[in-house]
């Protein structure tokens, strides 16, 4: 394996009492679309935080192309490269999509910028277009469907061309039809070199995109293999499943 | 005793999440509503309770009208329990005072032979009655909300989720309870549940939505036995 | 023109900059800034040092932008860790704090007696001459202080800003830097506030502690929420209404033959009601935000 | 565009107000006093002032043999308003002359604008040495804190205090009157202690009262109006500082009327003499037109104010600005005899002499000491 | 020092009671109402005037403390709640925009100046060396009274299990068949009864103005906040800290520093002793001080 893209050194992250992540150890190389499984309260979305600069980890250290990003602040985490999208994509009440998209490229954000217009046309026309957005550029975002709003979601984390993309369940709650366009987008990003990882639920995307599966239970890191191998795996099915669950077996 | 038919609703000036859902619970029965992320099972969960006004369509309870009815009218008038699926204990007050928050209209007497009933149930809780809730485990504080909505007598419970966060053995527990209580309270029960197999094996029927819609709705033990549902317990569309 | 009109209208022009600051600040960026007064004081007590030191007047005004800048980046670094009511008191407290020193320290321009004798920018201009220079000078500024605000709100840093204000996180997810952000976007409006400070130092020939009042920083909300927020031409509307507003009270208590306290109890209920009014009934603004203004 | 419609209104409406021109001729008098904010009293005593003298003058026939009209506004004890004010009177009303205002903090910005406008201007009360300074323009018909505190300060050593404490409103006035009166203390052998100054309106001044007392001084001298100073007689009563040392006011008549009696027994101090000879006069008719005593010593002198300006205008023969400004001068210079006594001006524009009188209190009231 | 400690509870008395009704309603609806303290000075004039009406004070209290409470009701009803579906910021905006209303109302109704409650005074008692007057003896009764009666509510009655229910989670207590609606305004009713209380001891001690609900707002928010907004009787912790600042501020004598014999900061630097207090605490500690509760992100 080439030099790991991200490296997850014992992270570990404890709510008060509640150990939420405790101690996570993985690796990502370049190039890869990882999928983060585990059951709801597994922890997957803290350690996306932990990850993005949105939580500072109690303990471990996160690497991204060599460069610790351990506790940096989140837009410096973003421009060391790493993108995320949110599971529930609000979007602002006062901006178009086009202005959303606009503001998407984080060099508007400069002071530089601050009296050249903000639409640089052609490239928005572009975005709109390859993410189906085209007729809704003039709504305000928040107004968008569930769907709409996760699509323009990850048009904005793919602005800044990312070396890795992280997904919070990226098809929960959208339409079939932008459900395909989503995989089609996604596929398109990794051929282009952007490296995913992706919290996702359902295991029919998992197992159309992701060539590795990380899985999370209760803070640990309970299995790391090929979507095939899942349901082979007796920790996975315990997990998500509890069927095999006799009373003491649990862990804690 | 629950009927809803034909909802719209959504958050403020946003788009609907339920577009148009009609569906039905009866006393003595767990209702189990699966599907994945987004799809509006808890904004179903609230419109039924209260909490969130239908745009359109109607939802009865035992055959009377109830959309505009706010929750804490349908906990005091119409027998609903609601037990929230995050946060759903007063974190600041002890065992024994968030068990009397549910007890509110009864006089002393009922109250007190209630909470000792409970306690009897779930001596978890009686060993725990002076703990502030912040200190009890998230079982137990799933149990304790569970308590606490029972206190009032209601005839109609209204879960969201009551596995989250909970651990295999713990969400047995739980369950276990859940299904007590129909058994012995003659209780309908609307549950929404992520844990898909843990769920629809206490329940009787089950409705799948999927974007707003009712994509599917079957006798939980036929789900069990789909082979489809190695899909759908991870949330995929079971249309495919 | 009547000399008063002049006046009225060139004081609503000051008063218009001073809207325009707290738009950049409130209405684009979601920054409560209840202190605003302070950075206005900034400029005015600029203004008299220079005069108490007997620098030239451009000098105060140097002196005044700097403070101005100084006090903008401490309030943008106060906001870095708190919620927006909390800064909102914060920033209250803080112009409070300006207001008591300059009013107890005696050393400092004067305490509560303030620096007067300030020379008025064009008196040597007979008749009607000042008052319209003056006028046309701050109609000017206030022109370019439009200009600029408008610029920066339609620009790509305007479209962050609007994404600062709604989606904080987002707009963290995005790479932005909201505190550095924030600097700017306190810089720029502080040093506007500032010149309009300086101004009307150089205006009124008098700088006092009495300016200072937290009643002048909410006359400026008023403006910017009856006008309407996050609008430009909404908030210099609202400014000159005011202005007119508030000018003529004294006017309708001849009319009505009301007791004097009338025209202060009516200037705080329009100022209050105006805001509340507007809250209830009509929280755009006589001129809303316009949504994706920034194209087509 | 219906947006714009009620601003639209609005300005409409009130360019309307402003074209209303007086149609009267009548000779227009400005003044600006505080007739809100916490000296709406001695303010409204002003106001009384001016009325009686505005009736005096149209009885015998007003000025130039038209009615004598004197507008006045509200400084609300605020610079800002005072000066707004005075640019209404003197861009819409186009009075030729403004009288005002009542404290030195207010008198001096607003002073140095009506300067600038190249209006005269009358000051009726403020006390401030730095009233000398506002401009060439500007009058006044009180005398100034250099003197008054010259005799305070007599008075302080006459009465054995050595070492005093002081405590004087924290305005443009206080500090005047504590700056200069330990000048003059301190040139007579005497010494202050400490100078505490305080902001008005507080609901209590206990504080203050603390830093006093805990310099033990002989005698506690101050300088407060109206409601203030009886919150700071009660709680000095209150907290037994009067026990301890006699309390002496400097200008007396400001506090006296709204202090109970009970909390400012064998108090002392010292006013302007607010009645010269030939003063009877108005205070009989301020009695029978108002049916109570003088609200504060200030009263007259906006009176002679008015007086004064009337009769400069006459000698000026019209309300040209600098027709008038000579007239002042010259009036000044020859004498006038108001309610407060002879005016006199110096060089400076300012009043020269200027009667002084001793008060103790006596149940509620003040009696003269010779 | 004795004279210290008095001076420090007196001046938390002028906190405490209206620093803990902005906390308690705070709690339930979370924005800073800066009314509060303007009810504090309507409950004053109304005190004073039922006294003139020919009320004896110890009715007069209590119905002015009523009164206010069900103006506070109102205000809640007709204003706030509308204003709170817009933000917190939007509701803190518009209570000062009703303060500025309150203010006009006061000054037309009452004018400029200074009013008193018509109580006899006498000279102070000397307990220790330092003073104590009896009006701060019997205001102090009514405090801690009124504070007592306000933790009993808290913590013995339904109402005040309601209340601190509907603050530690509003869904799950109307899910327990709670009106929340009923509760909020329960407790915005005793929020005001203790503000006008506090204005009315105020008043007792010393004098109401118009100004004194623009000179109380800061420092009472200081005492609020540094005992955590929401914390009802942190406020109470919150109202001493500041006062003791505020005390160390005016009561020390500063003349050693300077070799004079006596030098003391002027008095209204009291009020920025307790703002920088406010000011470096939210930067250090944006939450306050007494703040139990662990957040979770």
């Amino acid at each position: 394996m080439a030099d790991p893209l991200l490296q997850l050194d014992g992270l570990s992250k404890a709510f008060g009492a509640h150990q939420v992540l405790d101690g996570i150890a993985a690796s990502i190389a370049p190039g890869e679309i990882v999928g983060l499984l585990g059951p709801n309260g597994s922890g997957k979305s803290t350690l996306l935080n932990a990850i993005s600069g949105f939580l500072a980890p109690d303990g471990g250290a996160v690497t991204i192309a060599g460069r610790d990003i351990t506790g940096l602040p989140a837009h410096e985490v973003t421009r060391a490269g790493l993108a995320r999208t949110f599971q529930l994509p609000s979007m602002p009440t006062r901006m178009t999509t086009r202005e959303v998209l606009a503001a998407g490229d984080v060099s508007a954000g400069s002071a530089r910028n601050m009296l050249r217009g903000a639409a640089q046309d052609q490239r928005i026309d572009q975005l709109l277009e390859m993410f189906r957005l085209s007729h809704v550029a003039k709504l305000p975002a928040s107004a968008l469907s569930g769907g709409q709003k996760k699509l323009l979601s990850v048009a904005l984390a793919l602005r800044g061309a990312p070396k890795l993309l992280c997904l919070d369940e990226p098809t929960a709650g959208v339409h079939p039809e932008l459900r395909s366009e989503m995989i089609t987008i996604l596929r398109r990003a990794a051929r282009d070199g952007t490296t995913l990882l992706v919290i996702e639920h359902d295991m029919l995307f998992i197992r159309q995109l992701c060539s590795r599966c990380i899985v999370l239970d209760r803070g640990q890191l309970i299995a790391d293999c090929a979507p095939e191998e899942l349901e082979k795996n007796a920790a996975v099915v315990e997990a998500y499943l509890g069927k095999s669950v006799e009373k003491g077996k649990t862990a804690r | 005793m629950i009927e809803v038919q034909d909802i719209r609703a959504g958050y403020g000036d946003g788009p609907d999440i339920l577009g148009g859902i009609s569906m039905h619970a009866h006393a003595r029965e767990i209702v189990t509503i699966l599907g994945p992320n987004g799809c509006g099972k808890s904004t179903l969960l609230k419109t039924v309770a209260g909490f969130v006004t239908p745009r359109a369509g109607t939802v009865r309870i035992d055959g009377q009208h109830a959309e505009a009815v706010p929750i804490h009218e349908k906990v005091r008038h119409h027998g609903v329990g609601y037990v929230p699926q995050t946060d759903n204990v007063f974190r600041t007050m002890s065992v024994a005072e968030n068990l009397l928050m549910g007890a509110r209209d009864l006089d002393r007497q009922t109250r007190e032979e209630r909470l000792d009933a409970v306690m009897a149930q779930y001596p978890s809780l009686a060993n725990k009655r002076r703990r502030k809730a912040s200190a009890l485990s998230g079982g137990e504080r799933q149990i304790l909300s569970l308590a606490r909505a029972l206190m009032a007598g209601p005839r109609i419970l209204l879960l969201d989720e009551p596995s989250a966060g909970l651990s295999p053995a713990m969400m047995h527990d739980v369950f276990d309870a859940i299904a007590r209580i129909r058994d012995e309270q003659d209780m309908c029960i609307l549950m929404v549940e992520q844990n898909a197999f843990e769920g629809l094996s206490i329940s009787d029927r089950a409705y799948v939505l999927n974007l707003g819609k009712v994509a599917l709705t079957a006798q939980a033990q036929a789900l069990l036995n789909d082979p489809a549902m190695e899909r759908l317990y991870l949330g995929g569309a079971p249309a495919e | 023109m009547s000399e008063f009109l002049i006046h009225v209208a060139a004081v609503s022009c000051l008063y218009g900059i001073l809207a325009l600051a707290l738009n950049l600040q409130m209405g684009f960026s979601g920054l409560v800034n209840f202190g605003l007064i302070a950075l206005f004081g900034c400029g005015t007590y600029g203004a008299a040092f220079a005069h108490l030191w007997g620098w030239p007047p451009l000098a105060g005004l140097a002196l005044g932008l700097i403070f101005a800048a100084l006090m903008g980046l401490f309030f943008a670094r106060l906001g870095a860790r708190m919620s927006e009511d909390y800064w909102g008191i914060a920033t209250l407290s803080l112009a409070e704090i300006m207001r008591l020193v300059f009013t107890n320290e005696q050393a400092l321009a004067g305490g509560a007696q303030g620096v007067s004798g300030l020379p008025v920018s064009f008196a040597g201009l007979a008749g009607q001459g000042a008052g319209l220079s003056r006028l046309a000078l701050y109609a000017a500024l206030l022109a370019a202080a439009f200009v600029l605000c408008q610029r920066i709100t339609r620009s790509g840093f305007g479209m962050a800003l609007k994404m600062m204000r709604e989606e904080p996180q987002l707009a963290r997810a995005l790479g932005y830097d909201l505190g550095r952000m924030r600097a700017i976007v306190m810089v720029i409006s502080s040093l506007m506030a500032a010149v309009a400070g300086f101004l009307y130092a150089h205006y009124l020939s008098f700088v006092g502690p009495e300016q200072l009042m937290s009643h002048e920083t909410f006359l400026i909300w008023s403006m910017v929420i009856i006008g309407g927020i996050a609008n430009n031409w909404g908030v210099v509307a609202g400014a000159f209404l005011m202005q007119f507003a508030l000018a003529y009270v004294p006017f309708v208590k001849d009319w009505l033959d009301m007791p004097s306290d009338f025209v202060a109890a009516t200037r705080l209920v329009i100022v209050g009601g105006g805001i509340l009014a507007f809250l209830i009934w009509r929280p755009k603004g006589l001129f809303p935000e316009r949504i994706g203004g920034s194209h087509g | 565009m219906t947006r714009t419609t009620p601003a639209l209104a609005t300005l409409l409406a009130a360019t309307t107000l402003l074209s209303a021109p007086a149609a009267l001729a009548e000779i227009t008098l400005g003044a600006v006093i505080p007739l809100s904010g916490s000296n709406a009293t001695p303010g409204e005593d002003q106001r009384r002032g001016i009325e009686i003298a505005v009736k005096e003058i149209n009885a015998a026939g007003g000025v130039l043999g038209e009615p004598l009209k004197v507008i006045v506004e509200d400084s609300a004890g605020k610079p800002q308003t005072a000066i707004d004010a005075a640019r209404k009177l003197v861009t819409v009303d186009e009075v030729p002359l403004v009288i005002g205002s009542y404290s030195s903090g207010i008198t001096l910005p607003m002073g140095e604008y009506l300067v600038q406008e190249g209006i005269p201007h009358l000051n009726p009360a403020s006390t401030s040495g730095l009233v000398r300074n506002i401009g060439d323009s500007s009058f006044s018909m009180v005398g100034l804190d250099n003197v008054s505190t010259e005799f305070a300060a007599k008075e302080v050593i006459a009465n054995g205090w050595k070492n005093v404490a002081v405590l004087a409103v924290n305005n443009a006035f206080g500090q005047g009157v504590a700056q200069e009166f330990q000048k003059h203390l301190e040139a007579m052998g005497g010494g202050v202690k400490t100078s505490v100054l305080f902001t008005g309106g507080q609901p209590s001044y206990r504080r203050e009262l603390q830093q006093l007392e805990a310099t033990d001084p002989d005698a506690y001298v101050f300088t407060a109006y109206g409601t203030d100073a009886a919150l700071i007689m009660q709680e000095s009563f209150e907290l037994g500082l009067q026990e301890d040392a006699p309390w002496y006011s400097i200008l007396i008549t400001m506090m006296n009327k709204d202090t109970a009696p009970e909390f400012k027994q064998g108090l002392s101090g010292m006013d302007v003499g607010y009645l010269g000879a030939g003063g009877e006069g108005y205070a009989a008719t301020y009695e029978a037109d108002y049916g109570e005593t003088f609200l504060s010593a200030y009263g007259g002198y906006a009176h002679d104010a008015v007086l004064f300006a009337a009769k400069a205008i006459e000698k000026a023969g019209s309300t040209d600005k600098q027709a008038l400004l000579t007239a002042i001068r010259a009036l000044g210079d020859e004498g006038f005899t108001g309610a407060t006594g002879e005016i006199k001006l110096d060089a400076n524009g300012q009043r020269m002499s200027q009667p002084y009188l001793k008060f103790k209190v006596e149940g509620n009231d003040l009696v003269q000491m010779d | 020092m004795i004279q210290f400690l008095i001076d420090t509870i007196i001046r938390a008395l002028d906190l405490a009671l209206i620093a803990v009704a902005l906390s308690g309603v705070y709690s339930l609806i979370k924005f800073p109402n800066v009314a509060l303290v303007q009810y504090a000075v309507v409950g004053a004039f109304v005190g004073m005037l039922l006294q003139q009406a020919g009320l004896p004070l110890v009715l007069a209290l209590p119905v002015s403390a009523i009164f206010v409470g069900l103006v506070a009701v109102i205000f809640n009803v007709l204003l706030f709640e509308r204003l709170l579906t817009e933000g917190s910021a939007i509701a803190l905006i518009g209570s000062l925009a009703l303060s500025m209303i309150l203010s006009a109302v006061f000054l037309l109704a009452f004018g400029p100046a200074a009013y008193r409650f018509d109580l006899a005074v006498a000279p102070a008692m000397r307990v220790l060396g330092a003073r104590i007057t009896v009006h701060q003896l019997s205001t102090l009764a009514i405090t801690v009274a009124a504070l007592g009666g306000f933790a009993a509510i808290l913590f013995f009655t339904r109402l005040g299990r309601e209340m601190r229910a509907t603050a530690t989670n509003k869904v799950l207590a109307s899910a327990s068949g709670i009106d929340t609606r009923r509760v909020i305004n329960a407790t915005v009713f005793l929020s005001g009864v203790l503000a006008a209380l506090g204005g009315m001891t105020l008043a007792m001690r010393g004098s109401v103005s118009i100004d004194l609900g623009t000179q109380m707002l800061l420092p009472v928010f200081a005492a609020a906040i540094l005992g955590g907004l929401g914390n009802a009787l942190g406020a109470i912790a919150g109202a001493l800290v500041i006062s003791a600042a505020e005390t160390f501020v005016t009561n020390t004598n500063f003349g050693v520093l300077t070799g004079t014999d006596f030098l003391f900061l002027p008095a209204s630097y009291a009020q920025t002793a307790s703002f920088a207090l406010l000011v470096g605490f939210l930067l250090l500690r944006p939450s306050g001080l007494f703040t139990s509760e662990v957040s979770r992100v």
